[in-house]
């Protein structure tokens, strides 16, 4: 079914009985040509591609849960492609250009909206940081706009230019960055993929994988063996507890991020704006929450909740900011499982075990992601070579050295 | 005797002292500090040796033991931190390292903290602000590191004062979370 | 979060810098042959399990011990804390 | 209306107040709800989405509706409940989410619009054509969405925080808290009894019963004294737990001024407490649901616990004549109280068949209202009886009573489910529950008064005896143990919208459209029809959104499931989270001993990690800072300048193994370091890229002073201590950071060594002979003041640190100054040190960005093969080690006078700007007024072979593009002649 404002009018006019399911419930098929693990962003992102631009067939995802309901729907929505490093701008770019179509292409709103990043500039040398990040960005195609104090008083009056700790120097912005719809996301991509015929299995758990002499035949689930001629697993929040059934370790931790709402309020913050001398970044969502968050807890979890120490100094770094914060109030407060990499950056490879694909070490650069990290998982998937804009993606990129550390803070998943 | 004037921790020739409702906060820049740090297998030597300058016990985990002159504090296993008064002990230190010799690694730590003495009723209501620790539960004799204010902070349970070592570079910070704590509170 | 110290007793865990996973301590010898892909694992390959981790916690704003605590990374319970140093003395670590 | 008499007010005292421009009259203990009702004032907000005119809907912290701006400026709070807002005077308020007016609101529109805004319906359209989302719809919904408004001025008030450590932590003062607190106080036991509430009692300020032979008030009263007189026992009303967290940690907001026009001097607003305590009992009661029926959101209808509340604690009633619908006995105790109190209670619609006869009231049994009417306020409800006619009633307020929840929020803030309970139709605490809780009372479904009363002694015996803590069973008062007696009955078929989330508008044809949609399990229907994300986080609607959604799937509410309740409990204002942490409070400020005597010179600041160092010390007629930095430059060279240094890291280094220990740190040699020698260091992390670089000064066999940079130096100390501790246990090395312990200065240039020898006390040789480049010694100053001397150079000169104590750091520094006027010394900042150490080609943190290798910065031969250091393995993976790997390198630019940007990527003459082209970057840039050119270093493949060439440092983001001649990154003295002179 099509959706449409004249679609709405039609059903308005006549009780709403038209509608149908988003996405149908069926039963698993014996076998598939290729079983995707994992019903979040990635995942149904990487089916529907495979399905609309790979024309790939006999495709299934399998959730153990509901869709969704990892990390696409609980994050802080932001949208960017502001990288430092060629091993990632070049990828980011690609999925915000994506991002700018995406609504048009599967036909669902996710309110993409462009309402600009900003990365706040407190020193000299991060100055000097931010310009190399900034000329970067634009040799990689994507925009970049460096905004003296005078420029911020003008675009955002109500930061701290006077009485701050960390004084306010300039910053970086991305104009084409912005937030999305989260859950609508994985929604849009369900529908989208359900239409062109992927079955989306959920409650469905991957208990193990069926490999012999070196081959994954496929997934042996809480609903019985699942064959399949390829096996592509995108599961953050569980990558080594599902790869550990193929018996493989990987350079992944896995840790709890804390993201935070406020109460609904008339509009207040313009785009997205991300303090550089504390942790907190911030964004309005279209129904007037203030959706914001700061560092993951720094310790390995599971559990999707966090800690006091850490709301505390996310709320210090606000109220830094934006002084005239003090009175809102915090709504909600939930936990993510990010599975942080070893140096920060995902990976997007086959496995040493044949027909076995991965796709993860998000860290928390998930959500921005998911449109090209769909395209490109189904580009390897459906034709055994990486996509140009993920070739440095690779499991052996640790053994051999070739890093991609945004951050340079090496082998410390929690300093990512 | 050198020529150099001394300057306290909040940047004066004077200690500064303040007294709000019920509690007086004293900045005490006259006591040098030393680390007593045992040479691995010289744990029981340099204590004895410790003791010996001391003429009182070094402090057990987490304690803080005064004598007529010395007093000390534990800061980690098998390290103490000596104090005494600055006029008398300016060479602390060197007075130290000659008694443990090779027991023990010494070092001076008079000019890396800033010392205030806090007196007066109700100091649990003050502190309960400050840091987590349990003063209700810390018995006179306790010596324990916190974080006060950002602040790698030392708190020394007396009897009937409570002394805080802060790093002196940040004395001006934590003066001013004292004061407007104490404020909060009385 | 509250760490046990076997010293201090229990000590607020913002006390604390984390490190990971106590394998850390385990550390290749650098001169041995083919030490390379030793210290690829050591460095970068992780169990990161679902329950029970021994973990590496420095008390940073405490008394400076680094420590290996062993909790659930699914409910938190922190169930042994132990001193590193008598730990990596245990695993034949010495100079 | 006010009754004329009861209530727990103040009427001796009248204290006025203003709510939508008008001025209204009020007492003392009554909170903005009980007053504008008092007051005949039922309109009080406007719904989410529909803007369907609102009134109070309960008489507590789960109110949806009744949401105000209260105050204004920078004070101005959105969203406040009028239901928790104790009245002061001169109290202000206003309405939110109307315009131009509460009683007449533009967006009402939407009302009627409401068929085409149905659940979702945003996520079908506004996609064509792509442009008009951000230029057209995006900022219609932005404008109509959203609550109540901050003005983001400032906040003006002050916050505070604490820490608190207890036995038994008590979260509710109602009856089984209260007693429960009493069990624990008597027996000595540290307890902590919190409540939201400004009157501790609970539900027993709302009731008429009595506990024994008193009203239940005036019991609670009475308890309160009591706990009063325990030194052990902390009383905390106005104070809300809003999280349960790890290992018995909670957090608290204190409102310590919230109920004062402004708080008073020095005092907070609210204040933050994290509790940490041994045992929990949470004993927050319960919370009524309403019915959902077709228009059952006007102004006048009610919880009917809440109408109970206003009459019985507020003597207010919203209207004289009322009606009350149930499906449980509850609802009758509603009807019995308002009719004793003397309000008009025209009927009283039982769901159930056989529900008891009520005194003084009609009792129409096994009915259901099916509609109601009523513009601004409630005029009348449509009944519709057991024989399936229909019946009209004129009502001003209407109380609803579904049944009770039991309050289970906290119990599942640690991933805890509640189980369904049948003979209450409600769910209750199950496992999973925060390390140390238990719960009683309403909490756990005992809903009688005797039940809470036996249960909150019962369980603080039982939380205490865990903790050898033993306690004597008190003499539990007489009290009501009335049975729960309910049929469970969730909403009222009809075409009508019923509402179940009434703040955001979410119907029960919500619901069905979400199960036809396929959003069926609990997540999706949330997600989907926004139930439940409301500022009362579902505790008012989230129950009835699950039953409809079970109904239509079939399955059982069990089955169905519940959403995660999450922290906070209420919503937290973000200053108490923060603290005093604000302003220029947010992190404490590190001042450097030369700080006071920089701030007499004039000293430009500049924040440095915690530092603030001196920037550059402008002096008199320059106009810009390029002046004064240029000067300072000039005249170190030239002669003598001296820079405050204390901020480098210090780690001092001891112990028999201390030589080894660094060897092993260290990527380059240091076993064979010499007494009363100095090296420069480079350490490398694990994974083989550069850490931290710094000197090492060897004062003794067994004693060595590390230095490392300001940025790295808590980390460095701690990778130390790990190595220490965890690689190499049995080492004997001691460490300890005396970064604090001694005030540091650089004294470079040519005559640097002429100014110091008139402060080195005689006895102490630093002729170049006797005390050659990278010589340190233990000497003393001006008379005997011990000091430290290393002979080493950042800016390329005869330079020289000196070290005292630091609490001689000021004497010495207006000491140098003064010995060294014949030289005409100067004081030099932040900015000259980086000029000269740029000229000098020296890495800094620009360049040690966590991303570099040894090899990069052109000292890939320091890392020693021959022993076995921290990172020297892993350093020489393929990646790191390629030939045409960037090497750090330096820049003319062709036109001495044009900057070079730093962050400037670099790139052939002529080439595209792609990234295709990209051969590296500019780290490090300034203007060089030894070489009177703008000069820089930074990274270029294979940079060392590429001397002499030409290339563009491109920098469109700045609009900026240099041609610039590769040369050495040592612009200046690259032999090294004048810091050996």
């Amino acid at each position: 079914m099509r959706y449409s404002g004249f679609r709405v009018l039609k059903e308005a006019l006549t009780g709403h009985k038209g509608w149908t399911p988003a996405w149908r419930d069926p039963d698993p098929q014996p076998h598939y040509d290729i079983v995707i693990v994992g019903g979040g962003g990635h995942g149904l992102a990487t089916a529907y591609y495979l399905a609309k631009e790979f024309r790939q067939h006999r495709i299934a995802v399998i959730e153990k849960g509901w869709i969704g309901g990892g990390n696409v729907g609980r994050n802080t929505t932001i949208i960017r492609s502001n990288y430092l490093l060629d091993g990632n701008e070049p990828f980011y770019e690609f999925s915000l250009k994506l991002w700018e179509g995406l609504e048009q292409d599967f036909n669902y709103n996710a309110m993409v909206s462009q309402r600009g990043i900003l990365n706040l500039i407190h020193t000299d040398a991060q100055r000097d940081a931010f310009i190399r990040r900034g000329n970067g960005m634009i040799l990689n195609g994507a925009d970049a706009e460096l905004l003296s104090v005078a420029q911020l008083k003008r675009e955002y009056p109500f930061l701290n230019y006077d009485n701050a700790r960390f004084p306010i120097k300039g910053g970086l912005a991305q104009r084409r960055g912005g937030t999305v719809r989260h859950d609508a996301v994985a929604w849009g991509y369900a529908r989208g993929a359900d239409s062109r015929g992927v079955d989306i299995i959920q409650n469905c758990e991957v208990t193990g994988f069926r490999i012999e002499n070196g081959k994954c035949l496929g997934v042996e689930t809480s609903r019985g063996f699942i064959g399949a001629g390829k096996v592509g697993v995108a599961v953050a929040g569980s990558s080594s507890r599902v790869m550990a059934k193929a018996g493989m370790r990987l350079p992944i931790e896995s840790h709890a991020l804390q993201a935070f709402v406020s109460e609904g309020l008339k509009p207040v913050l313009p785009g997205v704006i991300t303090f550089g001398a504390g942790h907190f970044y911030c964004s309005q969502s279209d129904k007037g929450g203030l959706v914001f968050g700061g560092d993951i807890d720094g310790y390995n979890s599971y559990a999707q909740r966090g800690n006091l120490p850490v709301i505390e100094d996310v709320a210090e770094g606000g109220m830094a900011l934006f002084p005239g914060l003090g009175r809102v109030r915090l709504l909600r407060i939930w936990g993510g499982i990010m599975d942080m990499s070893m140096d920060g950056s995902p990976i997007i490879d086959r496995t040493h075990i044949d027909g076995l694909y991965f796709n993860g070490g998000w860290c928390y650069g998930g959500f921005k992601a998911t449109p090209a990290s769909g395209w490109c998982f189904a580009h390897l998937l459906a034709t055994d070579t990486p996509h140009k804009t993920a070739t440095a993606y690779r499991f052996d990129r640790f053994e051999r050295g070739y890093l991609i550390d945004e951050k340079g803070m090496g082998a410390q998943p929690n300093l990512h | 005797m050198h020529d150099l004037a001394p300057m306290t921790p909040l940047g004066a020739s004077a200690p500064r002292r303040d007294t709000i409702g019920p509690v007086t906060i004293t900045e005490a820049p006259d006591w040098a500090l030393t680390s007593v740090a045992a040479r691995l297998g010289q744990e029981a030597t340099s204590q004895a040796a410790l003791e010996k300058v001391m003429g009182n016990p070094a402090p057990g985990i987490a304690g803080h033991t005064s004598g007529a002159i010395f007093s000390a504090f534990w800061i980690g296993p098998h390290i103490w931190m000596v104090e005494a008064p600055y006029a008398t002990h300016p060479d602390l230190a060197a007075q130290i390292k000659a008694t443990c010799a090779d027991t023990a690694s010494v070092t001076d730590q008079t000019g890396a903290w800033v010392r205030f003495d806090l007196t007066g009723d109700d100091l649990p209501r003050l502190m309960e602000r400050l840091c987590n620790l349990d003063m209700g539960k810390m018995q006179a004799g306790t010596a324990r590191r916190t974080v006060i204010e950002h602040l790698g902070c030392y708190v020394i349970r007396h009897a009937d004062s409570i002394t805080i070592y802060g790093p002196r570079s940040s004395a001006k910070s934590l003066h001013h979370a004292l004061v407007t704590v104490a404020k909060s509170v009385f | 979060m509250i760490i046990n110290h076997p010293l201090l007793g229990p000590c607020d865990a913002q006390e604390f810098v984390y490190k990971g996973d106590a394998s850390l301590i385990d550390r290749p010898d650098g001169m041995a042959d083919g030490t390379d892909a030793a210290f690829y694992d050591y460095a970068y390959l992780r169990d990161n399990p679902a329950g029970e981790h021994r973990e590496l916690w420095y008390h940073e704003q405490g008394d400076r011990s680094w420590l290996v605590v062993t909790r659930n990374t699914v409910t938190h319970e922190i169930t042994s804390v132990e001193l590193a140093r008598d730990v990596a003395r245990s695993m034949g670590r010495s100079r | 209306m006010r009754l004329r008499t009861g209530g727990q007010i103040d009427r001796d005292t009248t204290i006025s107040f203003r709510f939508d421009g008008q001025y209204y009259k009020g007492h003392p203990g009554d909170t903005l709800a009980s007053a504008l009702l008092a007051n005949g004032v039922r309109l009080m907000g406007r719904s989410f989405k529909y803007h369907r005119p609102r009134g109070v809907l309960t008489a507590g912290s789960d109110e949806p509706n009744a949401l105000v701006e209260l105050r204004s400026g920078g004070r101005q709070e959105p969203n406040t409940r009028a239901t928790v807002i104790e009245l002061f005077d001169g109290l202000r308020a206003e309405p939110q989410n109307a315009w131009p007016s509460l009683k007449f609101d533009a967006l009402a529109i939407n009302d009627r619009l409401s068929p085409f805004l149905t659940a979702g319906f945003y996520y079908k359209t506004f996609m064509w054509p792509a442009a008009f989302w951000e230029k057209l719809y995006e900022p219609i919904i932005r404008r109509a969405a959203g609550l109540g408004s901050i003005t983001t001025k400032p906040d003006p008030d002050a916050y505070d925080k604490g820490f608190l450590h207890c036995d038994l932590l008590i979260i509710g003062a109602g009856p089984s808290g209260l007693m429960a607190a009493l069990t624990a106080g008597r027996a000595g036991a540290r307890v902590i009894l919190a409540d939201e509430d400004f009157r501790m009692g609970g539900r027993l300020n709302a009731e008429t019963f009595a506990i024994s032979d008193m009203a239940g008030s005036a019991w609670a009263a009475q308890a309160v004294a009591e706990l009063t007189t325990l030194s052990n026992v902390r009383l905390m009303p106005r104070t809300t737990v809003f999280g349960a967290f790890d290992h018995g940690i909670y957090g608290a907001v204190e409102r310590v001024s919230d109920h004062l026009p402004t708080p008073q001097d020095g005092k907070p607003r609210q204040t933050l407490w994290r509790i940490y305590t041994k045992r929990t009992l949470l004993c927050a009661g319960a919370l009524e649901r309403p019915i959902a029926f077709a228009n059952n959101d006007r102004p006048g209808i009610m919880t009917a616990s809440a109408l109970r509340a206003y009459v019985n604690r507020w003597a207010a009633s919203p209207a004289e004549t009322v009606a009350v619908f149930t499906n449980n006995d509850d609802g009758h105790r509603t009807a019995a109280d308002l009719i004793a109190k003397g309000v008009k209670v025209v009927a009283l619609i039982d769901t159930r068949a056989d529900a008891p006869k009520p005194a003084g009231t009609e009792l129409i049994a096994g009915a259901q209202v099916i509609d109601t009417s009523g513009r601004l306020g409630l005029a009348g409800i449509t009944v519709k009886l057991a024989n399936g006619q229909t019946r009209k009633l004129a009502v001003g307020a209407l109380g609803v009573s579904g049944g009770w929840n039991p309050n289970v929020a906290m119990t599942c803030h640690q991933r805890g489910r509640p189980a369904w309970d049948d003979s209450i139709a409600a769910f209750i605490p199950a496992g999973d529950l925060p390390q140390g809780m238990t719960i009683a009372g309403a909490a756990e479904g005992q809903f009688s008064t005797h039940a809470a009363l036996a249960g909150g002694a019962t369980k603080a015996a039982q939380a205490l005896n865990d903790l050898g803590i033993t306690t004597t069973k008190p003499d539990l008062p007489q009290a009501e143990d009335a049975p729960t007696k309910i049929t469970p009955f969730w909403h009222v078929r009809g075409d009508k919208r019923a509402w179940l989330d009434f703040q955001n508008d979410v119907t029960v044809k919500d619901v069905k459209l979400a199960h036809q949609e396929g959003f069926r399990s609990v997540e999706h229907l949330k997600r989907y029809t926004t139930l439940g994300m409301a500022t009362d986080q579902g505790k008012t609607s989230n129950m009835g959104g699950l039953a409809v959604m079970a109904e239509l799937t079939g399955q059982t509410i069990a089955q169905t499931g519940t959403t995660m309740f999450r922290p906070p409990y209420t919503p937290v204002a973000m200053g108490v989270l923060a603290g005093r942490s604000t302003g220029t409070d947010f992190r404490p400020t590190r001042l450097t001993p030369s700080h006071h005597w920089a701030k007499e010179q004039g000293a430009v600041f500049v924040e440095v990690g915690m530092w603030l160092r001196a920037q550059w010390f402008p002096r008199p007629g320059e106009k810009t800072w390029r002046e004064s930095v240029d000067r300072e430059v000039r005249a170190t060279r030239n002669s003598v300048g001296v820079c405050d240094v204390t901020t480098l890291g210090k780690i001092d280094v001891q112990g028999v193994d201390a030589a080894e220990f660094l060897n092993r740190i260290y990527c380059n040699a240091f076993a064979k370091l010499p007494v009363g020698r100095v090296r420069y260091g480079l350490m490398l992390r694990e994974d083989g890229i550069a850490y931290d670089d710094g000197t090492a000064a060897r004062l003794a066999e067994d004693h060595f002073v590390v230095t490392t940079t300001t940025a790295n130096a808590v980390a460095v100390y701690r990778h130390m201590e790990f190595a220490r501790q965890c690689l190499w246990p049995d080492m004997d090395v001691q460490l300890i950071s005396t970064t604090e312990a001694w005030a540091q200065y650089a004294i470079a240039g040519p005559n640097a060594r002429k100014l110091l020898q008139k402060i080195v006390d005689p006895a102490f040789d630093i002729s170049n002979d006797a005390f050659p480049f990278m010589a340190c010694a233990e000497i003393t100053v001006c008379n005997g003041c011990p000091a430290r001397l290393f002979r080493i150079s950042f800016s390329g000169e005869l330079a020289y640190e000196l070290a005292v104590p630091t609490r001689y750091g000021d004497a010495l520094i207006r000491r140098i100054m003064a010995e060294g006027a014949e030289f005409d010394v100067t004081p030099y900042g932040t900015e000259a040190l980086g000029v000269m150490r740029i000229e000098k080609g020296h890495a800094a943190g620009n360049e040690l960005n966590g991303q570099t290798t040894a090899l990069n910065l052109g000292m890939g031969r320091m890392v020693s093969d021959k022993k076995d250091s921290i990172g020297a393995v892993l350093s020489r993976r393929e990646g790191l080690t390629m030939p045409d790997a960037l090497r750090l390198v330096g820049f003319r630019p062709k036109n001495p006078q044009t900057r070079i940007p730093a962050g400037a990527h670099l790139l052939e003459k002529g080439a595209a700007m792609v990234v295709a082209n990209d051969l590296g970057y500019v780290t490090s840039a300034c203007y060089s007024p030894t070489l009177e050119s703008y000069i820089a270093i930074g990274f270029l493949k294979n940079g060392q072979a590429r001397m002499g060439e030409t290339l563009r440092a491109a920098s469109p983001l700045t609009g900026e593009d240099v041609e610039i001649e590769i040369v050495s990154a040592h612009f200046v003295d690259p032999e090294g002649e004048r810091l050996r002179a």
